[in-house]
């Protein structure tokens, strides 16, 4: 399947991971530390050493803000042109609806940021064996 | 009537895939169904994480039969994807010869998941082990009965009708739920089996 | 145009006569039958707080003796989680969903009638268990052992874990029939970006039953197994952890709270917007917000564990998590004041409910971060404190925001306005009996008072505040009866509705008050978020969908093009049946393990009897068809 | 409310106060975001009532939003911090040197055990803790049938007890008196009826107290007591109960060696009164419904000796 413009479907393809991941990897990314850091947490008692809780929180920081920069570019280009034409408006559509998904991705990104950085928090704080 | 119009008249009347109802609402059922699994999956590691031994006081279950029946699941995929591309093609000879042969398979798993549960070595009562152990895999077995009644039916139907050209998408969804019963065997096998023995 | 609604309407009635009546898969019809039944089980529900706070008006009063008392603070918990706030707010959803997309009828339409079944008769059972004594009686929570087979004597706990299974079965089926819905039964143009607010709350509402709800059914399942076939899953004696309980009610019962929470936000944005008469300001932000608050309420569920002496480490995660869901609640918030923000509002009823929302959810929401907190949840954990913080949350938050819609709804569903005189008077006397019932509970708990008390000594001084709060219960319970009094009255002689007394923006209003059972005729399209605000005239409508059949239009799930048109089920008594024979397995298998393999008989001739097709041809007449190539060319299909 | 014996709001001990400053800076908190956001909802609501007052410019009111936002994120962060710190500071109470007790929670009553390495200097008593003040004082924490809590709001919040567990609360008081505590999980049909005292002192007398527990039971001085004791002896409530230094040595009740001691009966549910006792042995189910103390059907005479016998237990 090819579209009229000529662009490959793969990319297209691409565009859609990114927008769809903008709106599902943030918040799960933050929460699977989440549970990582609360499993790990007994270890952390055990072997008196957290250095695996930071690293956790910059891999998964470091996921969600490729995420968002991913879903950020995403919202440039053109759509594709529709293969059933039946909607007069469709084009406009599309465009407003990517940039929605793109800006929705970016910014639900920046917050499951926000909650992960919180989650180190306690982490700081707090000795390892309370 | 001056305002404009889409007309959908030259519409089709199904689609297979994401596009269609019945997907959605198998796809519905398949993320209910996986997130049990995943939180008996779950249970099982918890209580294997505050036991000491695992299994606690019990030899693991015998490999034989789960092995074998891993390999007849897996097996059971062909047979289902020819049925889910007959459909698709509104092959109705096709999708209801393959079918019946994804059923014989079924059938199969059905039976030796009787010696599977004879070969746990333990009893639902014995302990914590023994009751998620037996909970993780009738779980499992209440999926694969459901479908197999599940497809005897459709099959009922392709055979004897009335049939509607909308039920082959019924049949090609009906596929993909096996597929999810077939992908959630792999992680629960690995636990029923090898947790206890890498333990 | 006539000769087609006509026509549309003798397609898509609910078929006449009693059995027509047990038949019926309408979502309206079915969506009322919620309404009314959810609210229902919210009058008894509501009985039982009286109860409660006329036993607790005076210390060592022996209105009620503990036995009785505990059954009814179970049965309070159970009933307003269960069997009203849950199936309420999911009601809204299948009444208004498919009008606000603008569809023509609800996906999965048997499947919706059969989760009503499957509710009512829990309902039913739950309640006659309780009138025979057999009411649960270790709280809506159930916490091991004292649920376990131990020390949960008699039935009383089996009937609660199983009650659990019948609602969440009917909750998951409402919950894939509304995201079915709205991912596909759009009108055309209705983008993602698009959709109204409500409808999106009740989206993200209905993911989460689909994630939470399975915890708690192997919660339950499990609790039954350890209690009727000797599984030790709770017992700590040969393996098992009473926490795990804990663990897996939790992972449902926080999210559990949002799901009661975020449709009614839904509902909030519909009211200010229609209210103030201009969109809702930050559209995307409020989406966001839903969407942030859903994924989030999973990460929350271990404050409720803090005092279970949990490393505090791992617990101060939760902490975190919980402290952060204030955000995007507070981004709505802030949104609505910007919406509001120099508005020439109407205040009219449903209005008044929503400005309340302001002035008593946040401060359930802000005592929501105290309890969020390790060491002040320590002291006020399981105290009056939490009562009122989760009464302000859950009444304040969203059965405000809930009446407030039933009003503002009540014309759509029966074409007659409800009294604003009575509306008003309900309002006023249920503000101030709510405040007056539950701000004295943030005292009583920070002075020691523990919940689930049956009574307490006279020396602690808690009887004034005590009494204070049963006064207004009865405040409460008085500004009930008015709202009920006004809808029994105005449901005959309100006055007449049309299509849009409130000239509000989403597509609901643009067909008439009731709809017809097509829902709409033409089926609409939309450019915009507030369709009827939107020059109307310019926007196109479908046509080409049959009337002589149950054609539905399906869309895409992202920007709502036209896709293909499926027809769509027939009225069916089969739901019934098989509600009715599954109904038999559950209590059944209260007894006896072997219910389950028993009923599954019947069950299994009850569901092949729903899906054998009554009609089409037969095998061998649609193979030489189809080999004869007349079938939708495959391009278009695949 | 009352003299404040079971108040979060009246800390008497280090852990309490803790958790009362925690809770004072949430409060005023909460309570200057409340007033601001319900202001900034009055002036929305007024400026509308204005005819010149037009709807704000969409980036004017984006900006209002982001900043309240931003001030949101930090004042919530803020307070999560100080949460944080409040909890390491409650870990920062030492158990050296620290009074080591043990407590059973029972569907309902509490078994307190004075821990000591020698075990014939151990301490069983129920319901009642005496401690003394100043020193740092280590609960562990076992359920023996259904999850209870231990809840003393002047000195600490709620640690869970829960069966196949072992919980431990560190706590301190720091003024004398006496202070109520109250089982906070809901554990059943006499949930409202577990409480219990603790009782803190100076640091001789508390262990003048110890002392006087650790001696057993005093032989019966007289007849009538004699047929007391003989009553516990021969009677139904060696079953349950422990009198050291007689034959009584059942466990499922509370030990009552030095019963005459307590301040309560029932778990806090009656005072402890000749009176009192005498009508909860006839017929504890009137008193407290459901109580796994059955009425034992003594004759008047048995009763009256039992409960004199009992009076005797210093």
């Amino acid at each position: 399947m090819h579209s009229s413009t000529g662009r490959p479907v793969s990319h297209e393809r691409w565009r859609l991971a990114a927008l769809w991941s903008g709106l599902l990897a943030g918040p799960s990314v933050a929460l699977m530390l989440q549970e990582f850091n609360y499993v790990m947490s007994y270890v952390a008692c055990e072997t008196r050493q957290t250095w695996f809780l930071h690293v956790a929180t910059v891999v998964a920081v470091a996921i969600v803000g490729a995420v968002a920069v991913f879903a950020w570019r995403a919202s440039d280009g053109h759509p594709l042109e529709d293969e059933h034409p039946t909607h007069p408006l469709e084009d406009e559509t599309r465009r407003q609806r990517t940039r929605w998904m793109s800006g929705f991705g970016v910014a639900l990104s920046l917050l499951s940021i926000l909650v992960i950085l919180s989650m180190e928090v306690p982490v700081i704080v707090l000795r390892t064996c309370q | 009537m001056s305002r404009p119009a889409i007309d959908v008249s030259e519409l089709p009347p199904l689609a297979f895939g994401h596009r269609g109802i019945v997907w959605w609402a198998t796809m519905g059922v398949i993320a209910i169904e996986g997130a049990m699994f995943v939180l008996v999956m779950v249970t099982y590691l918890y209580l294997k994480g505050r036991s000491p031994h695992w299994p606690p006081g019990f030899f693991p279950p015998d490999l034989r039969w789960g092995t074998l029946n891993t390999i007849v699941l897996l097996a059971s995929t062909v047979p289902n994807q020819f049925a889910k591309s007959a459909a698709e093609k509104f092959d109705l000879r096709g999708a209801r010869f393959w079918l019946v042969v994804a059923l014989a398979f079924a059938l199969a798993f059905n039976i030796i998941r009787i010696f599977e549960f004879r070969t746990l070595n333990v009893w639902w009562d014995s302990n914590a082990y023994g009751s998620v152990t037996w909970t993780l895999l009738g779980l499992h077995t209440t999926h694969i009965l459901t479908d197999f009644i599940d497809s005897c039916v459709l099959a009922g139907v392709l055979y004897f009708g009335p049939v509607k050209a909308s039920l082959m998408v019924d049949l090609s969804e009906n596929s993909l739920y096996w597929y999810f019963v077939v992908l959630a065997w792999l992680p629960i096998y690995a636990l029923i089996y090898w947790a206890p023995r890498l333990a | 145009m006539s000769a087609e609604t006509d026509q549309l309407a003798a397609t898509w009635q609910d078929p006449p006569g009693l059995l027509g009546w047990f038949s019926a898969v309408d979502h309206k019809t079915i969506g009322i039958r919620f309404i009314v039944t959810a609210f229902g089980f919210f009058i008894l529900g509501g009985l039982e707080a009286a109860t409660m706070r006329l036993q607790l008006a005076r210390p060592d009063n022996g209105l009620i003796g503990p036995d009785l008392y505990n059954q009814i603070f179970t049965m309070h918990g159970t009933t307003m989680m269960f069997l009203f706030a849950v199936p309420l707010v999911l009601a809204f959803g299948v009444y208004f969903v498919p009008l606000m997309v603008g569809a023509r009828a609800m996906a999965l339409p048997r499947l919706l009638a059969f989760g009503y079944w499957i509710y009512l008769f829990g309902g039913i059972f739950l309640y006659v268990m309780f009138a025979l004594n057999i009411g649960p009686d270790q709280g809506w929570f159930s916490y091991v052992p004292l649920a376990g087979p131990e020390y949960g004597i008699g039935k009383r706990a089996d009937v609660w874990a199983q009650l659990i299974t019948f609602t969440e079965v009917s909750g998951l089926i409402v919950a894939i029939c509304l995201v079915t819905t709205i991912f596909k039964l759009r009108a055309p143009g209705m983008s993602l970006n698009r959709i109204p607010l409500f409808v999106w709350s009740e989206l993200v509402t209905s993911f989460m039953v689909i994630f939470a709800m399975p915890s708690v059914m192997i919660a339950s399942t499990t609790l039954i197994l350890d209690r009727l076939v000797g599984t030790h899953f709770y017992n700590p004696a040969d393996g098992g952890d009473p926490i795990l309980w804990q663990h897996l009610f939790w992972f449902f019962g926080h999210p559990e709270v949002y799901i009661i929470f975020l449709p009614a936000q839904g509902i909030m944005s519909m009211l200010l917007s229609t209210f103030s008469h201009r969109p809702v300001f930050g559209h995307q932000a409020l989406m966001l917000s839903l969407t942030a608050t859903a994924f989030i309420g999973f990460g929350v569920w271990v404050h409720h564990m803090f005092a279970t002496g949990l490393p505090q480490l791992g617990i101060s995660f939760f902490t975190a998590a919980s402290i952060m869901i204030v955000i995007p609640t507070g981004v709505q918030i802030f949104c609505w004041i910007a919406t509001l923000w120099g508005a020439r509002i109407r205040y009219d009823t449903p209005m008044l409910y929503a400005l309340a929302f302001f002035v008593i959810f946040i401060i359930g929401g802000l005592t929501g971060v105290m309890l969020a907190s390790v060491p002040l949840d320590l002291q006020v954990h399981d105290t009056f404190f939490v009562v009122a913080h989760l009464h302000y949350v859950l009444i304040g938050g969203s059965v405000f925001p809930l009446l407030g819609g039933f009003h503002y709804w009540f014309p759509k569903m029966t074409g007659r306005m409800l009294s604003e005189r009575l509306g008003k008077i309900a309002f006023a006397l249920l503000f101030i009996g709510f405040n007056l019932t539950f701000f004295p509970q943030h005292v009583l708990g920070l002075h020691g008072m523990p919940r689930r008390v049956y009574t307490y000594p006279e020396n602690m001084g808690w009887g004034t505040l005590n009494l204070l709060a049963s006064t207004g219960a009865v405040t409460m319970f008085i500004a009930l009866c008015i709202y009920l009094a006004n809808v029994i009255i105005s449901r005959r002689s309100g006055a007449i509705a049309g299509e849009n007394p409130w000239d509000a923006p989403t597509l609901e209003w643009t067909t008439s008050s009731p709809p017809p059972a097509y829902n709409f005729s033409p089926l609409p399209t939309v450019t915009g978020t507030d369709p009827v605000w939107e020059h109307t005239d310019e926007v196109p409508i479908v046509v080409g969908v049959a009337s002589e059949c149950r054609e539905v239009l399906v869309t895409h799930v992202m920007d709502a093009e036209p896709d293909h048109k499926k027809e769509w089920p027939e009225p069916s008594i089969w739901p019934l049946w098989t509600a009715l024979v599954i109904t038999g397995l559950f209590i059944g298998s209260i007894f006896t393990p072997w219910a389950v393999v028993v009923g599954a008989i019947p069950a299994t001739f009850a569901m092949v009897g729903w899906f054998w097709p009554k009609r089409g041809q037969s095998p061998e007449a649609l193979i030489r068809r189809l080999e004869a190539g007349d079938h939708p060319p495959l391009e278009q299909v695949l | 409310m009352g003299q404040a014996i079971q108040s979060a709001l009246n800390p008497t001990g280090i852990q309490a106060a803790r958790i009362s400053d925690l809770y004072w800076l949430m409060f005023w908190t909460s309570t200057v975001v409340y007033v601001a956001v319900l202001i900034a909802l009055t002036v929305a609501i007024w400026r509308g009532r204005r005819s010149d007052a037009g709807e704000p410019s969409r980036a004017t009111a984006a900006k209002w939003v982001t900043a309240a936002t931003a001030i949101s994120i930090v004042t919530l962060i803020g307070l999560l911090f100080a949460s944080v710190a409040t909890g390491r500071a409650m870990g920062s109470l030492s158990t050296e040197n620290a009074l080591g007790i043990e407590v059973v929670g029972y569907q309902w009553w509490w078994s307190v055990k004075y821990k000591n390495p020698t075990p014939s200097l151990e301490v069983t008593t129920a319901n009642e803790l005496h401690v003394p003040v100043g020193r740092p004082i280590a609960i562990s924490l076992k359920a023996f049938d259904v999850i209870h809590s231990f809840w003393v709001p002047n000195l600490h919040g709620k640690v869970d007890l829960i069966p196949g567990r072992e919980n431990l609360i560190t706590l301190q008081v720091d003024r004398a008196g006496v202070y109520r505590g109250q089982c906070a999980e809901y554990c059943g049909l006499q949930h409202a009826h577990m409480a219990f005292n603790i009782i803190a002192e100076e640091s001789d007398a508390f262990e003048r107290w110890l002392t006087a527990q650790r001696t057993p039971a005093p032989p019966p001085s007289s007849p009538e007591l004699t047929s007391g004791l003989a009553v516990v002896e021969r009677g139904p409530c060696q079953m349950c109960h422990t009198i050291r230094g007689t034959t009584a040595g059942g466990r499922f009740g509370p030990d009552l060696t030095h019963v005459a001691t307590r301040s309560t009966l029932a778990s806090g549910t009656v005072p402890n009164t000749p009176d009192a006792l005498t009508s909860w042995i006839k017929d504890p189910q009137h008193i407290k419904p459901g109580t796994k103390m059955p009425s034992t059907g003594l004759s008047e005479q048995e009763l009256q000796a039992l409960v004199a016998y009992l009076q005797t237990l210093k």
